[in-house]
């Protein structure tokens, strides 16, 4: 990747998830020179693992879809996937960056035919299906992975299928001797956009997600509905198999919790109000939802979700923080064990399954960035005059849904142009 | 470029094509049938080297029309980029090779297909044209942004540091808005304790030292004509003094009024003085000026009562039925100016849940709780004249009461988005008058603003693209988008600014805004043709058609999308793109073989929306999912931009069914034309009439939503043709 | 007038700021958010009256009475099962403790409660000798519900008390005399202060 | 490996011929086999565990602990205290923390105990005799010591509460710590795993006054052990110990149970697998006697 030209007058994008494809495409489309790295094989992020977007209950894959179009016509935009920063030096208007780049070891001649999973055994947990299920050594990351070209797991080289693969492949596409790159290059401005994790909830002890079977993380429960997903668009329980038409959604798993996660996450309320739908949508009447919550957090207009979920009688709504979650050991099922705060009303309440509504967490800890940028005690980037030409955008800065994310990106990229254009001078 | 067409044909061999494929014969049906000047196979079309024997021929034997007969038109597209030339794909792979079986009864068949498909690359090639950008593109980096609150202000020093001149209109005789009137704001930085300044004055000295941005007070936008880069508008002082300026882009940041409490006589509101808005407390609460806030009849205050979510969340006529967002930090913040006045102040704040997201929210809240204020969750059911707060406390489950000296409403934002154009409709040409409750006055044809989304806001339909506006270079911004607090305002006006800066180098470049950024195709039309049927400026879901003085279209290119949606309302075929036009799919349809009815071979044809249909049945393939052989998938812009005659034209051509692939319509609508897929449903309605003209059975054609992810789905419903084809048997329109 | 109505009096309309002043972690009652997580976690819930979240709620809502004089607080097996999950870092099991002992001093804590009984003896047997002497707590804990009861108690504890002694686990010599701390006085004086100190600072009040 | 020396607070249970003295002989003869003094603080006084509070309120009872801590720091200067009892180490290192996070009580607390001509810096480390086992010494060294393993008895680890909330030993979780399964394996027994009751309550000191509520707690301890398959219950603490063990005749009356499971101390078991004999190990001290126990500790 020698070729990558960059100027001062560049903005470098760091993370491929909706925020970031989002800055560089508004920036990009405004005529500045864009480069876009990702961490993993192919861009998309987080959302690309969702199955609907509150309120509409649309498909992401839909606007990932125009997003791909754009960067497809767009020349202003250089993408590096499997690339991250590994230095930052320099000021506003001034960055030399250091950027790493892991070895792919497919090459661009790579026609996407798949010949080369066919020819592999090996197997390993599919990241994109938060290692519900298993993919190939050899694969695409997702049905719309872009670019659209396949891996090979670094994990595999130096074994017999490793070879097995690249003989498998008729274009001369896949090099096994591919290496870690390094590229130093000079940009203007940053927009950080990095994103977010779910919170580890086997950090929640009380809800035994590492002991009991039937405890799952709404991450894990969105993935279900993928007809690619790992239980092909069932909503089944880990344990047995069942469908899992009774099932209980524990808000703040991780959030509004000095234990865990002192912040809010905003988005938890919304996505527990939505998969509530996917009950509905999967078993009709028989699909109950009960949703355990300190506060429903539906905020401004979409409250009007909130309103219609409401009339749903088969949602039940509990104010409670979830005390403790046992397992019923004659069926799997979780027992929830506390008191509906509403004039105090105690439960233990056995469900098919429990969707923990799991927070957001950022992916950069806070002492992990390259250069010294302002961190507040929740580890998201405060927009702050010292952090010169570093702009944080979506889920970098703060715990935000995807409309705010996209607006919070697009804000982000008109801060890194007005750096670029300072430095060309064109700002009139 | 020389006029003269030379079409070459690209027939790749490779990812199998080549194997199960008789290429040779692709090859010789491109020459032989369709007329292309060269035919090439090649073993791997997407290498360098075969991208490199294309270009050749571009370079050195005249190519000026490329028909790729490869993968998907979603694949390699960075590889086949040939610039100053049409380029069509042939979908060999997606869309023959990987959905049929590998079978030796299943052979002819899908042979037959990819010769369809290299037949119909070619011949789209044959009627289209490399697009040129629209003539009218102007550079007016000027930006007009209405309204000069907080939204208004960000947006125009955002939109000025970043180089473009701004003009700023605020109808009142000052600028700050709302926050104006504030005392304090929400705190916009960690730590999130305490209420901070509210950053109205620093953003007014910023504009005043700003030479690139000029200021216009008690003024309004009297008129707004032209498109982006071309737009022109009246500027009315009170005085009744107009100028008219050119602006590039529009960013409209109008604001929100304070919902009216008199609607809220339960609580006593304008019976007693001691009951007052949110607003009127931050009133109060300026006068006080950092000492203690006395009630308004100057009394002390020792106890306060803030009542959430009032006239808000509910469906009660004149209730407002969404959550403004805002109110629960506003109330926490207002308690404070309490609290850190004087802690022995009694602050209860009743809500039913309260809504203190992100990572400043949380933190203020418990902030709040620290500084002594206390929070019930419970309903207020009616404040009487006396300052007794009669509530159910929710988690005591008892109907109880409070006494408080000031009662205050947390009362909600009402968007000023001027008119609804859905009820207000436009002034016929000629006499056109300015409204004095528009807040733009364009004289659009379809209407003086923005079409509205919900409960009176303009916000964008779509989660993805928060920007998405149906008035291209015109994007609006703050509390008039959404309910938002000051935070999420700088934020969004910010954005804002962004995409009026865009909107203004695209119109630079005669290119399209999203979703079809850089098109650089446009509509014309054939005047003489045209019978001022009007449908087009009706029908187009961005309204960026007027009429001129003699009723004729006037497409006002850059507020185009390039949808296509007014190419298949015009009832005369009038309408096209030098990219996409009504011979460039017709043709094609026509150029399939439709085989003797006896064969037993019937045709389907495939209208296909680009945008989530077609990466459907792309993505099927990918997973191997088969469907009919007698499918011939033609992509669309949009259904919106199905021309009837193309049916018309299958039909009597011999095509044995008609399957038309959008996205969903409706409320919850997908279509990223907005109105195109719900357009073609009602047209298609007519198809009725064509069919019984013709004596064909209704089953022929039939029109389906379609979502991105309906992998299985949307093939299915091309099988379920099929059969329904085997029911009803052939078509006798075989020639 | 009694400390009661001279607290009544201080603090007229908020029993909130009563409690922040005068109750041990007190002051850490606002920032409970309702969740329920410390009702839902006690051992004891199902005895409680009203809860500590519900406590909580009233102290706000100013149920004075209802509070001082509830047995809830006193269904406190220390655990700290609702301090560990706390989500606003509430010491919850001291609160309690404090509401206890809280109402215990101002002579309006339920009279029968076996477990204000209970603690006061236990601290009455260990502050006078400065060790706990077990048999003395035992015995008197049979007969805190008076004479016959107290036999009837006695004699189902019996089988256990000699099970204890059997072991060695169980001193009867201990009733008269048994283990104590040396320095009584000292620690008498200590006691004696730091109770001075704590009713100084209530009267501040 | 180096003597380990600490400044030991027994507390009123250990002593001679109280509930919990076989603990204190079990746990001496660990200590003497792993080479742990333990210095008892001179004149040591109750904590009033968590009970006192009704009539002893916050002050009184921060002076009982604080008073300890002096003692300790005149007599073993910079000797980390350890406690064996769940209650005493608990109230101590609150006393500890509290006096540290409050400047006002560190200075009232000061005040009280000038009285005595006393005062505290509270500035050693308070620790239960779990966190020495395994953080000082570690589950490997503990095994090198094991002489006869415990083959074949399966051991239900009951951490219950004080020693687990809220501050518990450092790496291990509220819900499910492993520390005692972990000791229990190393003895070469069998640990019953997914034991429900872990950490659940035995009602503490709210047996004696609270009885019929207590027992139903200390039924369903017993009960989940029993279904864990486990021959006896291991415990860090002595309330536990007894309240799950002396009132298995009451529980069985009233519950019509046919409970009979032997609890003993974690210190009682590594005796026994140490080599010591029953008396050392405490186990006489058990009601409910551990005859595997005994069967090995004669052999």
């Amino acid at each position: 990747m020698a070729d990558i030209i960059a100027t001062n007058e560049t903005i470098l994008v760091v993370g491929g998830g909706i925020s970031g494809m989002s800055a560089a495409l508004e920036a990009a489309e405004c005529g500045k020179q864009v480069i876009l790295i990702e961490k993993s094989p192919s861009v998309g992020g987080r959302v690309n693992q969702l199955y609907k977007y509150f309120p509409k209950l649309c498909f992401p894959t839909c606007g990932f879809e125009i997003n791909q179009r754009r960067m497809k016509g767009n020349k202003n935009i250089r993408l590096l996937p499997m690339t991250e920063v590994a230095d930052v030096s320099g000021e506003t208007g001034n960055y030399s960056v250091t950027l790493k780049t892991a070895p792919r070891y497919v090459n661009e001649n790579c026609t996407a035919c798949g010949d080369c999973a066919a020819a592999v055994e090996t197997e390993f947990d599919d990241e994109h299906n938060y290692g519900m299920s298993k993919r190939k050594g050899a694969y695409l990351p997702s049905r719309m992975a872009y670019p659209q070209r396949y891996v090979i797991d670094s994990r595999m080289i130096g074994t017999p299928d490793a070879d097995k693969a690249k003989a498998a492949c008729k274009y001369d596409a896949i090099d096994l001797d591919m290496q870690e790159e390094s590229n130093s290059i000079t940009v203007g401005a940053i927009i950080w956009a990095t994103g977010w994790k779910p919170f580890d909830a086997n950090k929640i002890q009380p809800y035994g997600y590492d002991r009991i079977d039937n405890v799952i993380t709404s991450v894990e429960f969105e993935r279900m509905m993928d007809s690619a997903g790992p239980t092909g668009g069932k909503l089944v329980r880990p344990s047995d198999g069942k469908e899992a038409k009774d099932v209980a959604f524990i808000q703040c798993a991780g959030s509004r919790d000095r234990n865990y996660l002192k912040h809010c996450s905003r988005i938890c309320c919304m996505a527990s109000l939505k998969q509530s739908t996917y009950l509905r949508e999967q078993f009709g009447d028989e699909g109950k939802s009960s949703i355990y919550y300190i506060d429903i957090r539906a905020i401004d207009r979409i409250d009007d979700f909130y309103q219609k979920v409401q009339a749903d009688e088969n949602v039940h709504f509990i104010k409670s923080k979830v005390a403790r979650i046992d397992e019923n050991k004659t069926n799997g099922n979780p027992v929830l064990r506390g008191v509906n705060t509403e004039g105090y009303e105690r439960y233990d309440n056995e469900h098919d399954l429990v969707v923990l509504a799991v927070g957001m967490e950022p992916s950069v800890p806070a002492g992990d960035f390259p250069i010294k940028v302002t961190v507040n005690e929740h580890g998201f980037i405060e927009q702050d005059e010292s952090n010169g030409g570093i702009f944080a955008a979506g889920c970098s800065a703060d715990a935000l849904d995807v409309n705010r994310a996209v607006q919070s990106a697009t804000a982000s990229a008109l801060r890194a142009i007005q750096v670029v254009n300072r430095v060309a001078g064109t700002e009139g | 470029m020389a006029d003269e067409i030379k079409i070459g044909a690209y027939i790749c061999k490779g990812c199998g094509i080549g194997d199960r494929l008789d290429t040779a014969q692709m090859a010789q049906v491109a020459t032989r049938d369709v007329k292309a000047s060269i035919a090439k196979e090649h073993d791997f079309l997407c290498n360098a080297e075969g991208v490199k024997m294309i270009q050749d021929d571009i370079d050195n034997e005249g190519v000026n029309r490329v028909a790729i007969c490869a993968c998907s038109r979603r694949a390699k597209t960075e590889a086949f980029n040939f610039e100053g030339v049409a380029i069509t794909r042939g979908n060999i792979r997606e869309g023959v090779l990987w959905v049929r079986p590998d079978t030796d009864e299943a052979k002819e068949t899908t042979q037959d297909m990819a010769d369809d498909y290299v037949r119909m690359a070619v011949t789209e090639a044959k009627f289209q044209k490399p697009p040129h950008a629209s003539e009218e593109a102007k550079y007016e980096r000027h930006i007009l942004v209405v309204g000069g609150g907080i939204s208004g202000m960000t947006a125009a020093i955002e939109a000025s540091k970043a180089g473009y001149p701004v003009t700023l209109v605020e109808k009142t005789g000052a600028l700050g808005g709302n926050a104006a009137k504030s005392w304090k704001g929400i705190p916009q930085r960690a730590p999130y304790a305490s209420p901070a300044d509210t950053g109205v004055v620093a953003l007014v000295s910023q504009i005043e030292a700003d030479s690139k941005i000029k200021v216009h007070l008690s003024s309004t936008v009297t008129r707004t004509s032209g498109a982006p880069g071309r737009f022109a508008a009246d500027i009315s002082t009170e005085s009744g003094s107009t100028a008219t300026e050119n602006f590039g882009a529009i960013i409209m940041a109008s604001g929100y009024s304070e919902y009216d409490a008199n609607q809220l006589s339960e609580f006593s509101y304008g019976k007693s003085s001691n009951v007052v808005t949110q607003a009127e407390l931050d009133a109060m609460a300026k006068e006080a000026n950092g000492g203690p806030i006395k009630t308004k009849d100057g009394k002390d205050v020792n106890s306060v009562a803030f009542i959430q979510c009032a006239g808000q969340r509910s469906e009660k006529a004149g209730h407002l039925p969404y959550c403004s967002g805002h109110c629960c930090l506003t109330s926490i913040k207002q308690a404070m100016y309490f609290k850190d006045q004087n802690p022995d102040v009694d602050t209860n704040v009743i809500y039913s849940d309260l809504r203190t997201p992100g990572v400043g929210g949380e933190d203020f809240y418990r902030s709040g709780q620290d500084k002594g204020v206390t929070f019930t969750k419970g309903q207020v059911n009616e404040v009487t004249t006396d300052g007794t707060v009669k509530f159910k406390d929710l988690i005591l489950n008892e109907d109880t009461e409070e006494q408080a000296d000031l009662v205050v409403l947390a009362t909600g934002q009402v968007p000023n988005s001027g008119l609804d154009i859905d009820v207000v409709g436009q002034d016929e040409p000629g006499e056109w008058k300015s409204n004095p409750d528009s807040v733009l006055n364009l004289e659009y044809r379809q209407g003086k603003d923005i079409p509205l989304l919900k409960n009176g806001f303009n916000d964008s339909h779509f989660i993805c693209f928060p920007y998405e506006t149906r008035r291209t270079g015109i994007y609006t911004c703050g509390p008039v988008r959404r309910p938002m607090d000051a935070q999420q305002a700088i934020e969004d006006a910010t954005g804002a600014a962004l995409k009026a800066i865009q909107a203004v180098e695209n119109s630079k470049l005669g290119r399209a805004a999203h979703p079809r950024s850089g098109d650089l195709s446009f509509p014309s039309f054939r005047r003489e043709g045209c019978t001022q049927c009007k449908r087009c400026t009706v029908e187009c879901p961005f309204g960026a058609i007027d009429e001129d003085e003699q009723r004729f279209p006037q497409f006002n290119e850059a507020r185009c999308r390039r949808c296509g949606t007014c190419m298949g309302a015009c009832p005369v075929r009038v309408i096209s793109f030098e990219n996409y036009s009504v011979d460039s799919v017709g043709q094609q349809l026509k150029n399939v073989d439709i085989p003797e009815e006896f064969d037993e071979k019937p045709r389907i044809l495939v209208l296909a929306c680009e945008n989530d249909a077609y990466p459907a049945l792309d993505m099927a393939a990918m997973n191997k999912v088969e469907y009919s052989a007698f499918a011939r998938v033609i992509p669309v812009r949009c259904l919106g931009s199905v021309n009837l005659i193309w049916v018309t034209d299958a039909l009597n051509s011999g095509y044995d069914g008609i399957v038309m692939l959008g996205c969903q319509k409706g409320e919850n609508y997908q279509c990223h034309f907005v109105k195109g897929s719900e357009i073609a449903h009602t047209r298609m309605s007519k198809v009725d009439d064509t069919l019984q003209s013709l004596s064909l059975e209704p089953e022929r054609v039939a029109i389906h939503e379609v979502a991105i992810t309906d992998i299985e789905r949307a093939p299915q419903l091309i099988n379920d043709m099929a059969e329904a084809i085997e029911k009803v048997g052939m078509s006798p329109f075989k020639f | 007038m009694s400390a009661n109505t001279a607290a009544v009096e201080r603090y007229r309309n908020s029993f909130l700021k009563e409690v922040e002043a005068n109750v041990e972690e007190g002051d850490w009652v606002k920032m409970c958010m309702q969740c329920g997580v410390c009702s839902g976690s006690c051992p004891f819930g199902p005895h409680w009256d009203h809860p500590p979240q519900e406590l909580f709620m009233m102290i706000r809502a100013g149920k004075r009475e209802e509070v001082l004089t509830s047995s809830s607080m006193w269904m406190c097996t220390s655990c700290y099962n609702c301090i560990a999950r706390c989500p606003r870092e509430l010491p919850i099991t001291h609160i309690m403790h404090g509401l206890a002992n809280y109402a215990h001093r101002l002579g309006i804590a339920p009279k029968n409660q076996p477990t204000r009984k209970f603690a006061k003896m236990f601290w009455d047997n260990l502050a006078k000798k400065g060790r706990v002497n077990e048999l003395k707590l035992g015995v008197s804990l049979y007969f805190m519900n008076g004479f016959v009861s107290g036999i009837k108690t006695a004699l189902a504890a019996l089988p256990i008390g000699i099970g204890m002694y059997k072991t060695k686990r169980l001193n009867p010599m201990e009733y008269f005399g048994g283990h104590g701390v040396k320095d009584t006085s000292g620690l008498h004086a200590i006691l004696k202060k730091a109770r001075e100190i704590e009713d100084a600072k209530m009267k501040k009040f | 490996m180096a003597k380990k020396e600490y400044s030991f607070y027994p507390g009123c249970s250990s002593q001679k011929l109280a509930s919990g003295s076989n603990y204190q002989t079990a746990v001496d003869s660990m200590c003497d086999v792993l080479d742990i003094q333990l210095n008892s603080i001179p004149d040591w006084n109750c904590c009033a565990a968590s009970i006192g509070y009704a009539e002893g309120g916050e002050l009184p009872r921060l002076a009982l602990s604080a008073r300890n801590l002096a003692l300790s720091e005149q007599a073993n200067p910079g000797q980390d205290v350890v406690a064996t009892c769940a209650a005493c180490w608990l109230a101590t290192r609150e006393t500890k923390e509290r006096l540290h996070q409050n400047d006002g009580l560190m200075k009232e607390t000061n005040e009280a105990l000038s009285a005595a001509g006393l005062n505290v810096k509270a500035d050693q480390n308070v620790r239960h005799m779990v966190e020495v086992l395994v953080e000082d010494i570690g589950y490997e060294e503990m095994g090198k010591h094991v002489t006869k393993p415990l083959d074949g008895i399966k051991i239900a680890g009951y951490v219950g509460c004080q020693t687990n909330r809220p501050f518990g030993i450092d790496g291990e979780s509220f819900e499910n710590p492993k520390y005692l399964d972990k000791l229990v394996e190393t003895m070469g027994a069998e640990p019953v795993d997914n034991y429900d009751k872990k950490v659940s309550c035995c009602g503490g000191a709210l047996a004696f006054s609270e009885p019929e509520k207590s027992q139903a707690l200390i039924k369903d301890i017993i009960e989940a052990a029993y279904d864990g398959g486990a021959d006896m219950i291991v415990t860090p603490c002595p309330v536990c110990q007894m309240n799950v063990e002396i009132y298995q005749d009451q529980i069985n009356s009233k519950y019509k149970t046919k409970f009979k499971i032997p609890v003993v101390y974690y210190s009682t078991l590594m005796s026994v697998a140490y080599g010591k004999s029953a008396k050392e190990a405490g186990l006489d001290g058990l009601v409910i006697k551990a005859k595997q126990l005994n069967d090995i500790a004669s052999k």
